[in-house]
């Protein structure tokens, strides 16, 4: 196999699952169930995964004249990738059937914008990741306003939309502003003619630009005014995806930015990123305390973990890689897992919305109650979940890169996610009032849906139990990336 | 000549722009962003990139603004009233976008040397042609972005479909 | 006669200060998404001034790349907002407003 | 013939359209499209004459549509009330003014069946001759306006070349072009000029290889096809229900006409085919008029072959004006002209009715008599307007250039309409 | 001239020449209609224009006249400003693409080549990109004017003219492989060597893309069969309802000067522009002013059968309808331009 096939390889097999659901669409009968093309996406997810998974033997691939470079850190995200993108077609296989005449798109479009986020993450030239940015933020616009009969759909499509697309402007005027200050657009050679750039400050604003068009996708404070209108308009399994997914992307890129690029106005930029953590882990616990409704409660709170994902970068060099990639898993398998369980209580109509509706549930469900229990507990960060190992790792690795104060602002925040949490929590084993007892009565887990769960609940257990497997893989990742290692002759220069 | 072609074409530019600011009605607005699409067009080409002046022209004005005209006037939009939130924008936005504004012509302006000038001769009265070295870059050292791009074309057809098509 | 580059920097900056302002004034829908069109452009602007002064070839076809972008993002964004009139009957930023608490 | 079905809902007005456009603009359904009302006529180039259509578009789809009819009221019948029986043949001209000696032929007939006249075999003769050459005329004009209406320009002038020239044989025989009222009650007004027959006869045979320069223009043309083909349908139920006749009914696969069904002024006497087509499309309609002027020219022919010697008005010299040279020389004619002319013949109590074929469909003529010299009543009933009836159920959920292929289709006239 | 410096020499050759190509334009453009009255006329039996002038050869000022002497009627509840502007966007972007023709060999008098108003090396796309930007005078028009026909021709010509746009534009991609260059004169010099066997049209192998190029390029114009936006016998007169006196007869005078520039660009892309037919059978003549005439007549010959072919066409096909106009053009003519694409593209990349 050439090197550049082996390189694109997931991408490639996800794009032509992609085309080949999208041209099977129209030729089905418009009665039709589409789940068969459901099965297909997730067939080719899952082929996409273990063609990652293959890539790893091979240690860093540069392929396309040094556009794309596929090492372990890329492989990283990709499986992670993948396995967000799995989840959420299981747990949205069943979720269309009967209401949305031309699912098939839905799956095409979840395959594509797949494609663009993988294409993120292994892309070292600035161009490379802008299309991938851009085919990933694409398609979720499109997601998320997919129940285009519903006001609220369509209204969190736009609103994602045109924030998106204001943040994309800052991020190619940072792009433009780099270019200008270095004269290239890959990241390697960003970070070799950094050194004798004429214009430093024109880097330093370039880089401040990237990151506000990067902190706009990953929803961390000040930029995340659009989170909780799209979070709670767009459809339950979209919002599990696009929390995670694109977020995880971005954070890759966002690292390969920072680590490879810019490895040496280190200084300069964790500053910046010290206020902005700090800032979207306070914002968003606060303000989660004030929802009644629970997708917008877990939109503050996905706020709020990028703020602590965040932390992880100020951590300089290797620590924080590793200690990001770990928090990214961990918040990726609990939030994709909470929202599989919105996804199944609320149902296409979604008219389960605030906490006080959750109550009771434990009763009429208690598995799934337990299941949604245990995700908070994980996403609060109790021990033995993935959510406590992730905390454990970013606190612990900027306590090592001396950002005392940071870690605190951390720890005081956990303390207030707690109550917002717990609130729901207790809502869910409480007693139900005795209005509208049937809203849990349609409720039916089919299996594919009970299967993304147990592989959420599962990934999270795991990573609270067992966090050694992902960590190493996380620490390989780190070190294909990490400054000295990224560009073998920058270091040798040094 | 060139400096005389960024004084036109720049003030136009930035007229256009302020127009596009002070407009009320869609159409307008509209109409100078083409105003200002057409001078940034001539001052690609003042740069000599004018391939890109000629992409400018068919891409953006022609076919890009055509498009929202075209939803313009379908959608009949009028002029937008004043809202109590747009009081609060102006607030938030004046400040911020001076504020931007400021910042980058300063980094700018205090680089200005190490920028140089632009050297011009020879695009301007030559009738050099830089096309065959885009494509030498576009379908060699970036091939794997253009091919992409395919596929971003792909979502944004199915999206447009997906999202205008009519509900059943 | 030839120009300082930072005079077509500071262009740029003009425009996009302009599209960032008329981002957050505008109320119509359509009017918004115009002003990231600015941006955009001023952006291209930005790049192409940049391509002259490196004598390098990629900032002009990261323009490209950005007009492509752009076609597709105003393909798709103008869908949204055909759907949005559909549902709502009105472009106004701030009555598009259901989803609050 | 298939059991009558009631129309599932009455054609809507224009106080419905606009009632139902209100409610799409302000309705419950959101996701209803904004739609336009729209007013085609009553000036508009495609509604020959003075239609007017409201029409609520979705886009470019007709949503619901209404007719709005009336502005070339002349109140003719009305009129008829206060004229002499004979002095209403000129107003019967104007009704269908692309076949007026079809009106005149019909109007005859039912005076002549209360009067209980005997009419001349070659008067029969004429009448069919000219009757089938007005269907040829009214064909042409249909034709021409049709194709014009789709886009074809040229078509338009070729056939009104043709036209001419029947015009000027129409001139010939009556003194006028258009306005003809050459058959009146009792017989045909006059004899035709020497020599006109060889005229007719070469225009006739000459005919045909211009049908074909028609088609050759269009048959085969893949946009006149793809612009026909499968538009403005109705199934046969609806056009029985809703009284469409004519070439529009055979279209849809209703084997009925008048000349053979229900034969006057000896029809049964001549051999002719009658196409139909189960099509029920603008296309079958267009092939159904091509090969019915064929079939009228092969009757005319006939009528010219075997045309009858004789008298061309009845025996009746109350009621027929004497000719010239009879009124110079005999008393007793020129009394009888007098009171012809000015206290008119009076006409047995009582009401008839005739039916004929002509080119746009069955026509009738309803005439009551109280005994008097002047009818009480006469009433047209033209297929025009029950044709125009149609299109409401040809258009509905089809785009707006179909409309105008459709009322091409329909060849209406609207002097038959406004009565 | 010998006071004068070259610059001076050029802007006053230039703007001669634009003087000189404006008024023939514009006189070209009302002998077009009058062309296009006669050729009509005797194609349906008729005589057309015969009345004003030997031959009917006035008609055209004394229509002008008329135009000009008529009430300029504007509706009350029209956009004034875009009203206005509609016309004169329409007619001037239809006039501006006649700058880059070379509409003759090339012959310099002081440095200025005298048959091209401006030789840019990238003419063809100056002459798609003020193409598509003719589409606001429609499309503003129709808005401008208030009126439901007038929004819904402008629609329609919008969209249209875009949707078409595509397959004009890939049509001549063919031409553009061949010749290795998007400048005119280099495109007609590609077609020079053998007289009419190496026109694209016939020896270049481009047949296909002449006959897509035919079809979008009639679309663009809104012309027969594409006629839709100003379909009478639907949209009474389209986008421009509404308008009378000079602002018809601006939009009138900017859908023939359209006519001619497609006319020229075949001419120039597809049938060897200014070159001779008969390729070197021909003596190549002594006298200098007629070696610099002979191509402009065969320039000029080639645009008017080109013109003469353009209202055959109107006075054969009916129109078509929207629907049916869009899948035309989508689903037919786009494909086969892509197909015309890959196989110039494969046999250049297979004899080079």
């Amino acid at each position: 196999m050439s090197p550049n096939v082996l390189a694109l390889l997931p991408e490639i097999i996800l794009t032509i699952t992609g085309v080949l659901v999208m041209v099977a669409e129209p030729v089905l009968p418009a009665g039709q169930s589409r789940k068969p093309l459901g099965v297909l996406a997730i067939l080719g997810t899952l082929a996409a995964g273990f063609a990652s998974w293959y890539q790893l033997g091979f240690g860093t691939i540069h392929a396309y004249f040094n556009t794309i470079q596929v090492d372990s850190f890329s492989v990283f995200f990709h499986l992670l990738i993948a396995a967000i993108v799995l989840v959420t077609l299981l747990s949205s296989l069943d979720y269309f059937e009967g209401h949305a005449s031309h699912a098939g798109e839905y799956f095409a479009l979840t395959l594509f914008g797949a494609t663009g986020m993988m294409l993120m993450t292994c892309s070292v030239e600035l161009l490379m990741v802008f299309v991938g940015l851009e085919i990933s933020s694409i398609s979720t616009y499109i997601l998320a306003g997919f129940r285009k009969g519903q006001a609220s759909a369509t209204e969190s499509s736009i609103k994602y939309f045109l924030l998106g697309s204001f943040a994309t402007a800052f991020f190619l005027y940072g792009i433009a502003l780099a270019f200008g200050s270095t004269g290239s657009t890959r990241i390697d050679v960003i970070s070799q003619n950094l050194a004798s750039t004429a214009t430093p400050t024109l880097a330093l604003l370039s880089l401040a630009l990237i990151i506000i068009g990067i902190g706009f996708k990953v929803s961390a404070a000040p930029f995340h005014v659009w989170t909780p209108d799209v979070y709670q308009g767009a459809p339950a399994p979209v919002v599990g995806l696009m929390s995670t997914a694109p977020k995880a992307a971005a954070f890759a890129v966002l690292l390969r930015i920072l680590f490879s690029g810019f490895p040496s106005y280190e200084p300069r930029w964790a500053s910046l990123i010290w206020i902005i953590a700090a800032l979207s882990m306070t914002v968003g616990n606060l303000g989660a305390l004030l929802q009644r409704d629970v997708k917008r409660m877990l939109a503050y709170s996905s706020i709020a973990h990028a703020g602590y994902l965040l932390v992880a970068y100020t951590a300089f060099p290797a620590d924080g890689i590793a200690s990001a990639c770990f928090y990214t898993a961990a918040y990726a398998a609990m939030n994709v897992g909470a929202f599989t369980v919105i996804t199944q209580i609320g149902g296409y109509r979604e008219n389960v919305r605030t906490i006080e509706d959750y109550s009771g549930l434990a009763l009429k469900r208690p598995v799934l109650a337990a299941v949604l229990g245990f995700f908070l507990l994980s996403l609060i960060g109790i021990p033995f979940t993935g959510g406590f190992f992730g905390k454990f790792y970013v606190f612990s690795a900027a306590l090592h890169a001396g950002h005392v104060w940071l870690a605190v602002i951390g720890l005081l925040n956990s303390g207030i996610a707690c109550f917002y949490y717990l609130r729901l929590l207790a809502s869910l084993y409480s007693r139900r009032p005795a209005i509208e007892d049937n809203l849990f009565d349609g409720i039916t887990v089919t299996l594919p849906a009970a299967l993304a769960l147990t592989i959420t609940a599962a990934a999270t257990l795991l990573l609270g139990i067992a966090p050694n497997q992902v960590l190493s893989l996380a620490q390989r990742s780190a070190a294909a990336t990490a400054p000295g290692s990224a560009n073998s002759t920058t270091n040798a220069s040094r | 000549m060139q400096l005389a072609l960024f004084i036109i074409f720049g003030l136009l530019a930035v007229a256009g722009a302020i127009n596009f600011l002070l407009q009320r009605h869609p159409i307008n607005s509209a109409l100078s962003l083409i105003v200002v699409m057409m001078s940034l067009a001539v001052l690609y080409w003042s740069l000599g990139a004018e391939f890109l002046a000629a992409a400018q022209v068919i891409v953006y004005s022609g076919a890009v603004m055509v498009l929202f005209v075209f939803v313009v006037m379908l959608l009949n939009a009028g002029e937008e009233e004043r809202t109590h939130g747009s009081r609060a924008a102006y607030f938030a936005g004046i400040p911020g976008a001076t504020a931007i504004f400021c910042l980058l012509s300063f980094v700018f302006l205090t680089n200005g040397k190490a920028f140089g000038s632009t050297d011009l001769i020879n695009h301007l009265t030559h009738t050099t042609n830089n096309i065959a070295e885009i494509s030498q870059v576009l379908f060699r050292d970036l091939l794997l972005p253009f091919e992409v791009t395919s596929v971003l074309i792909l979502v944004a057809i199915l999206g447009a479909v997906v999202l205008a098509r009519k509900e059943q | 006669m030839t120009v300082p580059i930072s005079y077509y920097l500071v262009l740029a900056a003009v425009l996009f200060s302009i599209g960032v302002a008329s981002f957050l004034i505008k109320r119509n829908i359509i009017t918004i998404f115009m002003s990231i069109e600015l941006m955009l452009n001023a952006v291209n602007l930005t790049f192409v001034a940049f391509a002259h002064m490196w004598h390098q070839i990629t900032g002009q076809i990261f323009v490209f790349f950005v007009m492509v972008v752009a076609a597709a993002e105003a393909a798709v964004g103008l869908a949204i907002i055909i759907a949005i009139f559909r549902t709502r009957r009105t472009l106004n930023v701030d009555q598009v407003n259901l989803l609050k608490n | 013939m298939a059991p009558i079905a009631a129309p599932d809902q009455i054609n809507p007005g224009i106080e419905d359209v606009l009632a139902d456009a209100e409610r799409h603009h302000h309705g419950s359904d959101p996701i209803a499209d904004q739609t336009m009302v729209i007013n085609m006529g009553p000036q508009h180039p495609s509604t020959h004459g003075v239609l007017r259509l409201v029409l609520e578009i979705d886009g470019e789809t007709v949503v619901s549509m209404a007719p709005d009819i009336g502005y070339l009221h002349t109140g003719i019948e009305k009129t008829c009330e206060a004229k002499f029986y004979q002095q209403v043949v000129p107003l019967t001209d104007r009704i269908d003014y692309l076949s007026p000696m079809t009106n005149n032929t019909a109007y005859a007939l039912a005076v002549e069946k209360l009067l209980d006249l005997e009419i001349p075999e070659k008067a029969q003769w004429l009448r069919v001759l000219f009757n089938e050459l007005m269907r040829l005329n009214s064909h042409l004009v249909w034709l021409g306006t049709h194709a014009m209406d789709i886009g074809a320009l040229t078509v338009f002038l070729y056939c009104f070349r043709e036209r001419e020239q029947l015009l000027r044989i129409f001139e010939a025989v009556s003194g006028q072009r258009m306005m003809t009222s050459y058959i009146r009650i009792g017989g045909v007004s006059m004899e035709p000029p020497l020599g006109l027959f060889d005229d007719i006869r070469a225009f006739l045979l000459d005919f045909p290889s211009k049908i074909d320069e028609y088609e050759s223009l269009l048959q085969n043309n893949p946009i006149w096809i793809n612009r026909l083909k499968d538009v403005g349908h109705i199934s046969r139920e609806d056009a029985i229900a809703l009284g469409v006749t004519g070439p529009v009914l055979r279209a849809a696969g209703v084997d009925f006409d008048l000349r053979r069904d229900m034969p006057y002024s000896s029809y049964e006497k001549f051999q002719f085919k009658v196409p139909v087509s189960t099509d029920s499309d603008v296309w079958a309609r267009y092939i159904l008029r091509m090969e019915e002027m064929r079939e009228s020219v092969k009757i005319c022919l006939q009528a010219l072959d075997g045309m009858p010697e004789g008298r061309i008005v009845a025996d009746a010299p109350k009621i027929i004006l004497p000719d010239r040279e009879q009124m110079k020389t005999q008393m007793e004619s020129l009394i009888h002209h007098f009171k012809i002319v000015t206290e008119g013949f009076a006409v047995p109590a009582g009401e008839a009715t005739s039916s004929v074929e002509a080119a746009h469909g069955m026509m009738n003529y309803y005439v009551v008599s109280d005994g008097t010299s002047k009818p009480y009543r006469v009433h047209m009933r033209n297929a025009d307007y029950a044709n125009l009836q149609a299109l409401e159920t040809m258009c509905k959920g089809r785009l707006l250039a179909d409309v105008v292929a459709v009322i091409g289709s329909l060849d209406i006239v609207l002097g038959a309409i406004d009565r | 001239m010998s006071h004068l410096t070259d610059f001076q020499i050029f802007l006053i050759l230039s703007i001669l020449k634009i003087a000189v190509v404006l008024v023939i334009t514009l006189t070209a453009v009302a002998y077009t209609v009058l062309l296009e009255r006669k050729l009509l006329g005797r194609m349906q039996n008729r005589w057309g224009p015969s009345r004003v002038g030997p031959f009917g050869l006035l008609q055209p000022l004394a229509d002008g006249i008329k135009l000009f002497l008529k009430e300029d009627l504007m509706p009350m509840a029209s956009e004034r400003p875009l009203f206005i502007l509609a016309p004169i966007i329409a007619l001037s972007c239809a006039l501006i693409s006649v700058a880059v023709v070379p509409f003759g060999a090339v012959t310099r008098i002081a440095g200025v080549d005298m048959f091209d108003i401006s030789d840019i090396n990238i003419g063809l796309l100056v002459i798609l990109g003020i193409t598509s930007i003719g589409v606001y005078g429609i499309a503003l028009s129709g808005w401008s004017s208030n009126n439901k026909f007038a929004l819904l021709g402008s629609l329609r010509a919008t969209s249209q003219v875009i949707s078409y746009e595509l397959a004009l534009g890939l049509s001549l991609v063919g031409v553009v492989l061949r010749a290795g260059s998007l400048r005119l004169r280099d495109i007609v010099d590609s077609q020079a060597g053998h007289g009419l066997f190496s026109w694209n049209l016939i020896g270049g192998g481009q047949i296909i893309a002449f006959f897509i190029y035919l079809m979008a390029a009639y679309a663009e114009t809104n012309r027969a069969p594409f006629d839709l936006p100003e379909a009478e016998s639907e949209l009474v007169a389209g986008y421009h309802t509404e308008y009378s006196s000079m602002k018809f007869a601006m939009f009138f005078m900017a859908e023939y000067a359209n006519m001619i520039t497609v006319a020229c660009v075949a001419t120039l892309l597809f049938l060897g522009g200014a070159s001779s037919p008969f390729g070197n059978l021909l003596p190549t003549p002594t006298s200098p002013i007629i070696a610099a005439i002979l191509p402009i007549f065969w320039f000029v010959l080639k645009v008017f059968s080109f013109l003469c072919l353009y209202i055959w066409v109107r006075a054969t096909v009916p129109r078509f309808r929207y629907d049916q106009l869009m899948s035309f053009g989508w689903k037919f003519l786009l494909p086969v331009a892509i197909l015309n694409i890959i196989a110039t593209s494969l046999v250049l990349a297979l004899r080079g």
